[in-house]
C-alpha cells in the first residue's frame, strides 16, 4: 500500500499560511505576504496532482484499485481521534481518499492557486494585502479539509470554516456598508442551513452509532441493527432516515446557494472578485454537491424519497436562477446566478443517479459537471475581475466595446461562455450532455427543465458577453475618461493574465478527460456513450439563445428595452428576483425581530427582572405598612407588649396546644 | 378554719393587677404611671405572700421574696422619678405622649 | 503537591497589595501574584497528569484535611479531580488577563487588586472544596467582592447593578445553605462530599433538597428565571470584575449544579431532569432572542451568557455521559470566552467611552487589534469551529441528543436552533462596532491596545483556540472525573 | 465557706472592688484629670479580664442553690468582661469630655455584677435581683447625654417599660410559685410530670398545665423584653437611638448577651417539661422577629437605629438557634454572642468615635467615609459583614451554626425564612457599605484623628471578627463546655 500520509500536508500547508500571516502578515510579512500564501497553496496543488497520480495513475494497481477488480477504493490515509464522546461516537480527523476527494483537491488547490496569483495583481497596493491573503489560506486550508474529510462531523467541522472564511472574504471590503451586511447574510443563511446538517448528522450518528463515513454508509445501506432502526422510527409519517437525510441535504443546499436558501449568493459578490471566483464559483457552493454526493450510497440505496428532494430541488434551483439571470444587470451577480444555476444542475443530476454501474451516470456526470464548471466559472469570474479592475464599475450597462482594449480577457471570456452554454467541444459541453443523458434516462420532466435551462444559459451568458465586448463604444469611453483608471490600470499584469491563459486552457481541454474512467458512483469506471443525435436538442437551443442575445445586445438598440417593456409585470418580478430577499426580511425584521426579539427582551426588562424588583418593592411597601407599630409612644409600647402576652397564652393554652 | 379563701385573695390581686395595668395603659403622666407599676408590684406581692401563706406554709420564699421586690420597687421608683425630673428640664413636661420624638 | 497553596497564594498577595502604595507598586505585585498563580495551576496540571500516568487512579489527588469544627465534623477537605485541575486553570487564566486589563484602574487600585485577588481566593477555594462546608465558605466569600467591585467601580446603574446581585446571589446561597443542612441531616452527620457519595440518601431527602441545591447554584449560573443579575450586574461591572463575573462565578454555580446537586442527588436529577431541561432550553433560546435586542455591548454579551450557560444546565439535565462532558467542557470554554469579550468590550469602551453598538462603527479601521479580538470573541460565541465554544456546544448537543424521548430531543433542536440566533446577534454587533465606516470622527485618533492588553487577549485566545483545536487533551484531563461521576449517577446505562 | 465564697464570686467580687476603688476616688479628690481616671479603670478592667481568665475552673454552688458557677459560666462572664472592656475604651472619646466619667463606670459596673449574678442564679429570687441591679442603673445610664432630650427620652421610656415588664415578669414568678411552691431553678426542673400537686387538685391537670404555660408566657416575656424579642422589642430602637453610643453598645451586647445566657439556661433546664410548648413558640417569635427587626432596619436612615433594628433581626437568628437540641443550641448561642460581640462592638466603636467627634449619626452622614476614614471605613465593613453573616468573618459561622442548629429539629420552613432573612438583612447592611464606599458627598466626615485606647478597642474587634470564625478550635472549645450542660 502506497503511503499517502504526505496528503495530510496538502491542508496543512495553506493553514501555515493562515497563521503566519494571520500573526505577521499586518506588519513583519506585509511585503511578501503574497509570495509566501502563493508559494505555500503551490506547494499544496503540487502534492495534489501527485496525489491524484499516484491514486488514478502510477500507484492505482497498487493502492487505488484493489487487485481483483478495477474499482477505485475509499483509503483513509490516516485517522486520529479529535474528541471522542462515547465509544464508537467520536470526531476524527482523517484523511479519506476516494475518487471524488481526489479529484475535490485537485480542482480545490489548482483553482485557489490561480486565484491566488491572479490576486497578486489584483490586490496590490490594498492596505489589507496580507490579511487578505490570510484568509485567502484560511479558506484553502477549510476548504482542503471538507474535502477530505472521513469523518462526517469532521466535514462539519471544516464546513463550518468554509462558511467562516468565506462571511471574512465577502467582508474583506468592511468599511462598505454593502459587503459587511452581505458577508452577515451569507454567514447566518449558511448558518441557518447548518442547522438542518447538524441536526440530520445528530438523526443519522444517533442512529448509525457512529460519525464515520465509511462505516456510516455501510451500516446505512445494509440490514445492519442500526438501518433497521433507523427506518422503523418515523416522525411525521418519514422514517428518521428520509429526515437524516433531507436535513442534510439543507445543510448541503444552504451552502450550494439552493432555492430557496440562494439568497445569500448574488449578494455575496461584494466580496473581491477573485474571491468570487474562488468560493462562490469553483469551490465552496458546490460543497453541497460534494456533500450529498458523499453520502450519495445512503440516498440513493436507502432512502430515494430523501434523492427526489434533491432532483426536484436541483431542477428548479437551475431553472429559476437562469432566469433571474437574465434580467440582471450586474456582471457578478449574472455570473452568480449563473453559478447557482449550474449547480442545481449538478444536484439533479445526482438526484436522478443511481447507484452503481450504468445507473451511475448521472453521479458521475454531476462530478463531471462540477469539475469542469470549476474551471470555466472561475475564468469568468477572473475575466470579470480584469474587467472591473479596468472599468471601475460592475455594471453591464455601463460597459461596452471592451474587446479592442482587453482582447485576451476577451478571448477568455469567449471561451468560458462557450464552455459553460454547452457548445461543443468545450468542457461544459461534454458534462452537461451527460446530465442530461442522465436526467432523460430517468425523469423527462428534470430533463424537460434541465433543457430549457441550459437554452437561458446560453441566452444570458452571451448577453453578458454582448453587453461587455461588443455594444456599443461608451464603455470605451468611460474607461478611457477616467484618468485615473488609466494611470494605474493600464495594462493587465502578468500575474492576472496567466491564471486566465490557464483556465482558459482547462476549460478547451477538460471535457476530453475521461471522466467516467476516474470517478464513478461506486468506483467502477464505467464507458459513456452520449448518442450523437441526443445532442442536437441541447445544443441547437444554446445557438438559439446565443443568437437572441446577439440579437438584442450585440449592438446599441432599445430591443431590450421594449422587450422589457412588453412583459412588464413579470419583468419586474424576475428582476426583482421574485422578491425572495423582501420575503425574508420581511420573517427576519417582522416576525424574528419584532414578534419575538422584542418581546422576549421586553418581558424579561419587564416581567421576569420586573418580578425581582417587585419583591423588593413589596418588602419595602410592608415595610412602610408596618412602620406605625413603632409610634413612639410608651403606652402603645406597653400594649402591643401586653397584647403579645395575651396572644401567646391564648395561642398556646388554647390553640396550638401539645 | 375559718379563713377567706385563697381564691378570694388572688381575686383581689388579679383585680390590683389590672387596675395598674389600665392606669399604666390610660394615664399620661408618668409619674401616675409610674403609680401603676406599684399598684402591678403589688398585686404581685400579694400573690406571693397569699401562695406561702395558703399552699406552701413551710418555707417562706413568698415572703421573702416580696421583702425584695418591695426593696427594689423603692429603688427602681428612685432613679425612675430622677430620671423623670431630668426629663421634665428638658421638656418641661412629664407628659407620656410627648415622648415620642423617636418613633418609626 | 500542596493545594493550599491556591489558597495561600492570592491571600497573601491581595494583602500584599493592600500594603503598597500607589497603582504602581499594587499592578506589579498582583501581577506577580496572578503570573504565581497561572504557574502554579500548571504545575497540578503536570503534577496531576504525572500522578494520573503513574497509575494513581483514586477519586480524588493530593487530598488534604484538617479538622476545622470538629463539633460539627466539618473539615476544611481539598482535592482535586480532572474536572476541578481544569476550572482551576481556568480561573488562574482569567484573573492573570483581568488584572493584565486593569493594569491602569483608578483610583483605589490597591482595593480593586485586592478585591480581585480575594475574589479568584474565592473560585479556586471553591473548586479545591470536597467539604460541603468549606465550599459554602469560598462561595459566599466571592459574593460580597463582586459587589464592591461593580458599585465603586462599576459604570451605568452600578449601585442598583450590585445590590441586586448581591441579593440575588445571596438568596442562591440561602437555598444552597438549606440543601446542605438537608443533607447534612439526611445523610448522617456530614458534609464531606466523598463520605456523602458512600451513603444513600433517602428519596424523600433528595426529593426536597435537590431543587434548594439546584435552584441556589442555578441562581448563580443564570437559572431561568432567576437569572436578572446577569444582564444588569454584567453591565454594570467593571471589566475586569465582568470577566470573572461570568467567566468564573457562573461557572460556580455550575460546578455546585453538578459536583454537588447531581452528584449527590442523582435520583432526584433524574426526577426533576424535565424541569431543568425545559428551564435550560427556555433561557438558551429566549436568552438568545433577549440578546438579539440589546443595544448595549455589554448586555449583548451578558444576555448570550444566559444563552450559553442554558448549555451547561442543559447538559446537566440531560444526564448522559456525553451531555456532562459537554456541560463541563461549556464551562470552561464560556469562562474564556466571555472573559475575552468582556475584555475587548472594556477596552472598546475605555476609548470610545460608549458601548451603544449604533453609535460606534469601523473600529477596525482605528483599533484593528482590539477589534481582531472582539471578532474572534464573537466567532467564538457563535460556536467557530477551531474555538473552544464549538467543542463544548456539540458535545452538549451530541449527549443531548442520546437522550431519547420527543421532549428531550426537541430540547435539543431548539438548542441547536439557538446557535443560529446567536449568529445574529453576533455577527450584527460585530457588523455595526466593529465593521463600516467609521462613524464618529472622534474615533478615528484612538489608539489601538495596549501591551498588558494584548498580553491578556493573547493569553485568553491561546486558551480558547488550545481547547478549541486540541479538545483532546481537555477532554482526557476531565475523563475520569466525569465517568466515576456517570458511575455514581448510575446513568452509565443511557450510553450506548 | 470564707475561701470558697471568695472563690466562687471572685469575677463578681473583681467588679465590685474595682467600684469601691472608684467610690474612693470619686469621694477621695476631683484633682485628677478624666483622662488619668479613665487610663486607671481601664487598667483596672483590664486586669479584671486577665483575672477572670486566669481563672481556675471552679464548680461551686453558694448561697444554698442560689448562686452556682461552672466553667461555662466563668466563660460567659469572662466574654462580658472583655466585652465591657471594649465598650470602656471605645466610650474614650466621649467620656474624656465628660464631667461624670467615674459615675459612668460606677453604674456600668454595677451593671455588669448585676449581669453576672443573673448569669449565675440559681433561683428565681437571685435572678430577679440579678436582673434589676443591671436595668435600673442602665436606665440611668441611658440619660448620659445629660444635655440631650433624647436621651431623657430614652432614659424614660427605658425605665418605664422595664419596670412594666418586670412587674409582668414577677407576676409570671408568683403564678410559677403559686403552680409549684419553689423558686429554685433546679427544683422547678424536677417538678417535671408530677407538675404542681396542689395547684393541681385546685385546677384539674389541664388547667394546671394551661397555669403553668401562662406563668412561662409572663416570664418569657420577661427575657423577651429584655433581649427584643418581638413584639416585647418596642422600647429597643427609641432607647437605642437615644442613648449614649457606648451605652447603646452595652445594651445591645452585654445586657442582651447575659440575658441570653440566662434564658438559654431557664429553657433547657427548668422548662425542659415545657419543650414542646416553647419550641413552637420561640419558633413563632423567631419568624416574627426576625421579620420585624429586619423589615423595620430597611427603611432607617440613622446609623444607630439600623443597629438597633438590626440587633432585634439578630436576636431572631439566635432564637433559631436556641431551637436545636441542648448541646448544640447552648454551644451555638454562646458562640454566636461572642462573634456578636466582637462584630457589633466594631460597628458601633466606630458610630461611637464618629458621634463623639463630630456628633453625626446618620447612614448620609457617612457618604464617601472611605475617602477620609479609610481605617474607620474598614472596621465598619467588617464587622457589617460579619453581622450579615459574610465570610470570612466570624459572623458567617455563628450564623451558619445557630441555623444549623435549628435545623436538627427539622424545620426546615422555618429555616427557610431565617435563611430569607439574611437575605433580607443583607440589603440594609449593604445600604451602609453603598453610603461609606460609594456614594459622593460635598461635605463628608473630615479626617478623624483617632486616640489610642478607641483604635486598640477597634483593632482587637477586627481580630475577633477575623479570628473567631476561622480559628475552629473557638468553637469547639464552647462546645465541649456546652457539652456537659
Amino acid at each position: 500500500m502506497a503511503n499517502y500520509n504526505y496528503i495530510a500536508w496538502i491542508p496543512l500547508l495553506p493553514l501555515a499560511g493562515f497563521v503566519l500571516l494571520g500573526l505577521f502578515g499586518r506588519r513583519r510579512f506585509r511585503g511578501f505576504s503574497g509570495i509566501l500564501g502563493t508559494g505555500l497553496i503551490l506547494a499544496a496543488a503540487l502534492l495534489s496532482l501527485y496525489a491524484a497520480w499516484q491514486y488514478f495513475g502510477a500507484g492505482a494497481g497498487a493502492a487505488g484499485v484493489t487487485a481483483g477488480g478495477s474499482a477505485y477504493k475509499p483509503i483513509l490515509a490516516m485517522k486520529f481521534t479529535w474528541l471522542s464522546f462515547s465509544p464508537g461516537l467520536s470526531i476524527d480527523m482523517s484523511v479519506l481518499l476516494d475518487p471524488i476527494s481526489v479529484m475535490m483537491i485537485v480542482v480545490v488547490s489548482l483553482v485557489s492557486l490561480m486565484v491566488h496569483i491572479f490576486s497578486l495583481g489584483y490586490m496590490k497596493g490594498e492596505e489589507r494585502f496580507g490579511t487578505y491573503y490570510a484568509f485567502l489560506s484560511l479558506f484553502s486550508f477549510s476548504m482542503l479539509g471538507l474535502v477530505l474529510s472521513g469523518n462526517i462531523f469532521q466535514l462539519f467541522i471544516f464546513w463550518e470554516l468554509v462558511g467562516c472564511s468565506s462571511f471574512l472574504l465577502i467582508g474583506y471590503y468592511y468599511d462598505r456598508p454593502s459587503a459587511v451586511a452581505a458577508s452577515k447574510k451569507a454567514f447566518i443563511v449558511t448558518r441557518f442551513a447548518d442547522l438542518g446538517f447538524l441536526i440530520g448528522i445528530l438523526i443519522l450518528s444517533f442512529y448509525g452509532e457512529t460519525l464515520d463515513f465509511g462505516t456510516l454508509i455501510h451500516r446505512l445501506t445494509t440490514p445492519s441493527p442500526q438501518f433497521l432502526s433507523i427506518t422503523s422510527a418515523s416522525f411525521l409519517g418519514f422514517s428518521l432516515l428520509s429526515w437524516g437525510l433531507t436535513l442534510v441535504f439543507i445543510g448541503g443546499a444552504g451552502k450550494s446557494a439552493m432555492f430557496p436558501l440562494h439568497v445569500w449568493l448574488p449578494d455575496a459578490m461584494e466580496g473581491p472578485t477573485p474571491v468570487s471566483a474562488l468560493i462562490h464559483a469553483a469551490t465552496m457552493v458546490v460543497a453541497g454537491v460534494y456533500l450529498v454526493a458523499r453520502l450519495f450510497p445512503v440516498f440513493s440505496l436507502s432512502d430515494p424519497p430523501a434523492l427526489g428532494v434533491v432532483a426536484y430541488v436541483g431542477a428548479f434551483s437551475a431553472l429559476i436562477a437562469a432566469i433571474m439571470a437574465c434580467t440582471q444587470t450586474d456582471i457578478k451577480r449574472v455570473l452568480a446566478y449563473s453559478t447557482m444555476s449550474q449547480i442545481g444542475y449538478m444536484m439533479f443530476a445526482l438526484g436522478v443517479s443511481k447507484y452503481g454501474g450504468e445507473g451511475g451516470l448521472g453521479y458521475m456526470a454531476s462530478m463531471f459537471h462540477l469539475f469542469t464548471h470549476a474551471g470555466f466559472k472561475a475564468l469568468l469570474f477572473l475575466c470579470a475581475g480584469v474587467i472591473i479592475h479596468r472599468v471601475h464599475s460592475n455594471e453591464m450597462n455601463a460597459m461596452g466595446g471592451l474587446r479592442r482594449q482587453l482582447p485576451l480577457t476577451h478571448i477568455c471570456c469567449l471561451i468560458a461562455c462557450l464552455a459553460i452554454s454547452g457548445i461543443p467541444p468545450f468542457s461544459g459541453f461534454f458534462s452537461k450532455e451527460e446530465i442530461l443523458l442522465a436526467a432523460w434516462q430517468s425523469n423527462k420532466l428534470i430533463y424537460g427543465v434541465g433543457l430549457f435551462t441550459s437554452g437561458l444559459t446560453a441566452y444570458y451568458m452571451f448577453r453578458l458577453y454582448f453587453s461587455i465586448f461588443w455594444r456599443g463604444p461608451h464603455g470605451v469611453r468611460q474607461a478611457a475618461g477616467d484618468p485615473g483608471a488609466g494611470d494605474a490600470h493600464g495594462s493587465t499584469p502578468v500575474s492576472m493574465n496567466l491564471p486566465l491563459v490557464v483556465l482558459a486552457l482547462g476549460a478547451l481541454l477538460a471535457g476530453l478527460i475521461p471522466f467516467s474512467h476516474f470517478v464513478t458512483s461506486d468506483g467502477e469506471p464505467i464507458d459513456t456513450h452520449t448518442p450523437l443525435s441526443f445532442s442536437i436538442a441541447p445544443v441547437a437551443l444554446a445557438l438559439a439563445g446565443i443568437g437572441l442575445a446577439a440579437w438584442l445586445y450585440g449592438t446599441m438598440s432599445d430591443r431590450p428595452r421594449r422587450l422589457a417593456s412588453a412583459i412588464g409585470g413579470l419583468y419586474r418580478l424576475v428582476y426583482h428576483t421574485f422578491y425572495i430577499d423582501e420575503i425574508y426580511a420581511f420573517i427576519t425584521k417582522k416576525i424574528l425581530f419584532n414578534l419575538v426579539g422584542r418581546p422576549a427582551a421586553w418581558i424579561d426588562r419587564n416581567i421576569v427582572d420586573g418580578l425581582m424588583n417587585g419583591l423588593a418593592s413589596f418588602t419595602a411597601w410592608i415595610s412602610a405598612l408596618i412602620k406605625g407599630m413603632q409610634s413612639g409612644k410608651m403606652q402603645d409600647y406597653a400594649l402591643y407588649f401586653f397584647t403579645g402576652i395575651a396572644g401567646l397564652a391564648v395561642l398556646f393554652i388554647y390553640i396550638w396546644k401539645n | 378554719m375559718n379563713q377567706i379563701p385563697l381564691t378570694h385573695i388572688l381575686f383581689v390581686s388579679t383585680a390590683l393587677f389590672f387596675i395598674g395595668m389600665y392606669g399604666l395603659l390610660t394615664r399620661r403622666n408618668l409619674i401616675t404611671m409610674l403609680m401603676s407599676v406599684e399598684l402591678i408590684l403589688n398585686s404581685v406581692n400579694i400573690n406571693f405572700v397569699a401562695f406561702n401563706r395558703y399552699l406552701y406554709a413551710d418555707k417562706l420564699d413568698g415572703v421573702f421574696f416580696t421583702l425584695f421586690i418591695i426593696t427594689i420597687a423603692a429603688a427602681e421608683a428612685a432613679v425612675a422619678i430622677a430620671i423623670m425630673i431630668h426629663l421634665y428640664r428638658n421638656l418641661n413636661s412629664i407628659d407620656v405622649e410627648q415622648t415620642d420624638e423617636m418613633k418609626f | 503537591m500542596n493545594l493550599s497553596l491556591f489558597i495561600i497564594i492570592p491571600l497573601v498577595t491581595a494583602v500584599a497589595v493592600m500594603c503598597c502604595r500607589g497603582l504602581r507598586q499594587a499592578r506589579w505585585i498582583s501581577l506577580a501574584g496572578s503570573l504565581g498563580q497561572l504557574l502554579l495551576s500548571f504545575v497540578l496540571l503536570f503534577r496531576f497528569g504525572q500522578e494520573r500516568a503513574a497509575g494513581n487512579s483514586s477519586r480524588m489527588l493530593f487530598e488534604y484535611r484538617h479538622s476545622w469544627f470538629a463539633a460539627w465534623h466539618i473539615d476544611y477537605h481539598i482535592g482535586v479531580d480532572g474536572i476541578s485541575v481544569a476550572m482551576i486553570l481556568l480561573t488562574a487564566v482569567i484573573v492573570l488577563a483581568g488584572v493584565l486589563v486593569s493594569w491602569n484602574k483608578g483610583p483605589w487600585s490597591k482595593e480593586f487588586f485586592s478585591l480581585l485577588l480575594i475574589l479568584a481566593l474565592g473560585a479556586y477555594g471553591f473548586f479545591l472544596s470536597l467539604d460541603l462546608f468549606t465550599m459554602f465558605f469560598f462561595l459566599e466569600l466571592s459574593v460580597i467582592p463582586k459587589y464592591l467591585l461593580i458599585g465603586i467601580w462599576g459604570s451605568g446603574r452600578k449601585e442598583y447593578s450590585a445590590m441586586k446581585l448581591a441579593l440575588m446571589l445571596m438568596s442562591g446561597s440561602a437555598l444552597v445553605f438549606i440543601g446542605l443542612l438537608g443533607l447534612y441531616y439526611g445523610s448522617g452527620h456530614s458534609f464531606d462530599i466523598l463520605q456523602l457519595a458512600q451513603v444513600p440518601i433517602s428519596a424523600g431527602v433528595q426529593r426536597t433538597f435537590f431543587p434548594c441545591l439546584f435552584i441556589g447554584f442555578g441562581i448563580f449560573t443564570a437559572l431561568f428565571p432567576l437569572h436578572t443579575w446577569v444582564p444588569d450586574g454584567h453591565s454594570s461591572a467593571p471589566t475586569a470584575a465582568s470577566m470573572f463575573l461570568a467567566g468564573i462565578s457562573m461557572k460556580l454555580g455550575a460546578y455546585g449544579c453538578l459536583r454537588v446537586a447531581t452528584y449527590l442527588m442523582p435520583d432526584a436529577a433524574r426526577e426533576y431532569a424535565p424541569i431543568i431541561i425545559v428551564l435550560a432550553t427556555i433561557a438558551i433560546v429566549y436568552g438568545a432572542f433577549a440578546t438579539m435586542m440589546q443595544k448595549d455591548l455589554k448586555y449583548i454579551n451578558a444576555y448570550s451568557s444566559v444563552s450559553h450557560c442554558g448549555f451547561i444546565l442543559l447538559g446537566i439535565g440531560m444526564l448522559t455521559r456525553a451531555a456532562i462532558n459537554g456541560a463541563v467542557l461549556q464551562m470552561i470554554s464560556h469562562g474564556l470566552m466571555t472573559a475575552l469579550f468582556f475584555a475587548s468590550i472594556g477596552m472598546i469602551y475605555d476609548r470610545a467611552h460608549t458601548r451603544m453598538v449604533d453609535r460606534l462603527g469601523g473600529l477596525l479601521k482605528v483599533m484593528p487589534f482590539i477589534s481582531t479580538i472582539f471578532v474572534i470573541a464573537g466567532l467564538c460565541s457563535l460556536g467557530l469551529p477551531g474555538l473552544s465554544s464549538f467543542v463544548a456546544e456539540i458535545t452538549v448537543f451530541i449527549g443531548s441528543w442520546q437522550h431519547p424521548g420527543t421532549m428531550y430531543r426537541l430540547a435539543t433542536i431548539l438548542a441547536c436552533a439557538s446557535i443560529v440566533i446567536t449568529a445574529v446577534y453576533i455577527l450584527r454587533a460585530s457588523a455595526q462596532t466593529v465593521m463600516g465606516p467609521v462613524k464618529d470622527p472622534q474615533f478615528s485618533v484612538l489608539t489601538d491596545a495596549a501591551w498588558y492588553e494584548r498580553l491578556a487577549s493573547i493569553l485568553l485566545v491561546a486558551g480558547i483556540v488550545v481547547i478549541g483545536v486540541a479538545p483532546f487533551w481537555l477532554n482526557d484531563l476531565l475523563k475520569p472525573g466525569i465517568d466515576a461521576f456517570m458511575v455514581h449517577a448510575g446513568q452509565t446505562g443511557l450510553l450506548k | 465557706m470564707g475561701i470558697g465564697l471568695i472563690a466562687g464570686l471572685q469575677q463578681e467580687l473583681a467588679v465590685v472592688l474595682i467600684v469601691i476603688v472608684l467610690l474612693f476616688i470619686k469621694l477621695g479628690s476631683d484633682r485628677y484629670r478624666t483622662e488619668t481616671i479613665l487610663g486607671l479603670v481601664n487598667v483596672l478592667l483590664g486586669i479584671n479580664l486577665a483575672a477572670g481568665l486566669m481563672m481556675a475552673p471552679t464548680q461551686t454552688v453558694l448561697f444554698g442553690g442560689g448562686f452556682h458557677t461552672n466553667e461555662l459560666i466563668i466563660l460567659e462572664k469572662n466574654i462580658f468582661n472583655l466585652g465591657t472592656l471594649l465598650i470602656s475604651l471605645q466610650a474614650y472619646d466621649w467620656l474624656k469630655g465628660h464631667k461624670l466619667a467615674l459615675e459612668f463606670y460606677m453604674l456600668l459596673l454595677s451593671t455588669l455584677a448585676g449581669l453576672f449574678f443573673m448569669i449565675s442564679a440559681g433561683n428565681l429570687l437571685m435572678f430577679y435581683l440579678g436582673l434589676e441591679m443591671s436595668t435600673i442603673p442602665l436606665a440611668a445610664l441611658s440619660n448620659f447625654d445629660l444635655e440631650k432630650r433624647q436621651s431623657s427620652e430614652a432614659a424614660v421610656k427605658f425605665i418605664m417599660s422595664s419596670a412594666f415588664s418586670s412587674a409582668l415578669l414577677l407576676f409570671g414568678i408568683s403564678l410559677l410559685y403559686g403552680a409549684t411552691g419553689t423558686l429554685d431553678l433546679g427544683t422547678l426542673a424536677a417538678s417535671d410530670d408530677n407538675l404542681p400537686l396542689r395547684m393541681a387538685g385546685i385546677l384539674g391537670s389541664t388547667g394546671a398545665h394551661a397555669l403553668l404555660v401562662f406563668a412561662f408566657v409572663l416570664l418569657l416575656s420577661g427575657f423577651a423584653f429584655k433581649i427584643s424579642v418581638v413584639p416585647f422589642h418596642l422600647w429597643t430602637a427609641d432607647v437605642y437611638e437615644g442613648s449614649p453610643v457606648p451605652v447603646t453598645a452595652y445594651l445591645s451586647v452585654i445586657s442582651k448577651g447575659a440575658v441570653f445566657f440566662a434564658f438559654i439556661q431557664v429553657l433547657y433546664t427548668t422548662f425542659r417539661p415545657l419543650a414542646r410548648d416553647w419550641y413552637n413558640m420561640l419558633v413563632l417569635l423567631a419568624v416574627l422577629t426576625m421579620l420585624t427587626g429586619n423589615l423595620f432596619a430597611l427603611r432607617q436612615d440613622k446609623l444607630k437605629r439600623l443597629l438597633a433594628f438590626s440587633s432585634i433581626a439578630q436576636v431572631g437568628f439566635i432564637l433559631v438557634g436556641m431551637t436545636g437540641s441542648p448541646t448544640t443550641a447552648n454551644a451555638s448561642v454562646i458562640y454566636f454572642i461572642l462573634v456578636y460581640l466582637f462584630s457589633n462592638l466594631g460597628a458601633f466603636g466606630v458610630v461611637a468615635v464618629v458621634s463623639a467627634m463630630t456628633g453625626k449619626e446618620g447612614i448620609d452622614d457617612y457618604k464617601g467615609l472611605y475617602k477620609t476614614n479609610p481605617f474607620l471605613s474598614w472596621v465598619m465593613a467588617i464587622s457589617l459583614f460579619s453581622l450579615a453573616g459574610i465570610p470570612p468573618t466570624a459572623g458567617f459561622f455563628g450564623k451558619f451554626f445557630l441555623l444549623m442548629s435549628g435545623a436538627g429539629r427539622g424545620n426546615y420552613v422555618f429555616i427557610s425564612m431565617a435563611a430569607l432573612n439574611m437575605v433580607i438583612s443583607l440589603y440594609y447592611y449593604l445600604r451602609v457599605i453603598k453610603a461609606i464606599f460609594m456614594d459622593a458627598n460635598d461635605h463628608p466626615i473630615g479626617r478623624l484623628k483617632i486616640s489610642l485606647l478607641p483604635a486598640i478597642a477597634l483593632m482587637v474587634c477586627v481580630a475577633g471578627v477575623l479570628l473567631t470564625g476561622l480559628l475552629g478550635w473557638v468553637y469547639d472549645y464552647i462546645y465541649s463546655l456546652s457539652a456537659n450542660f
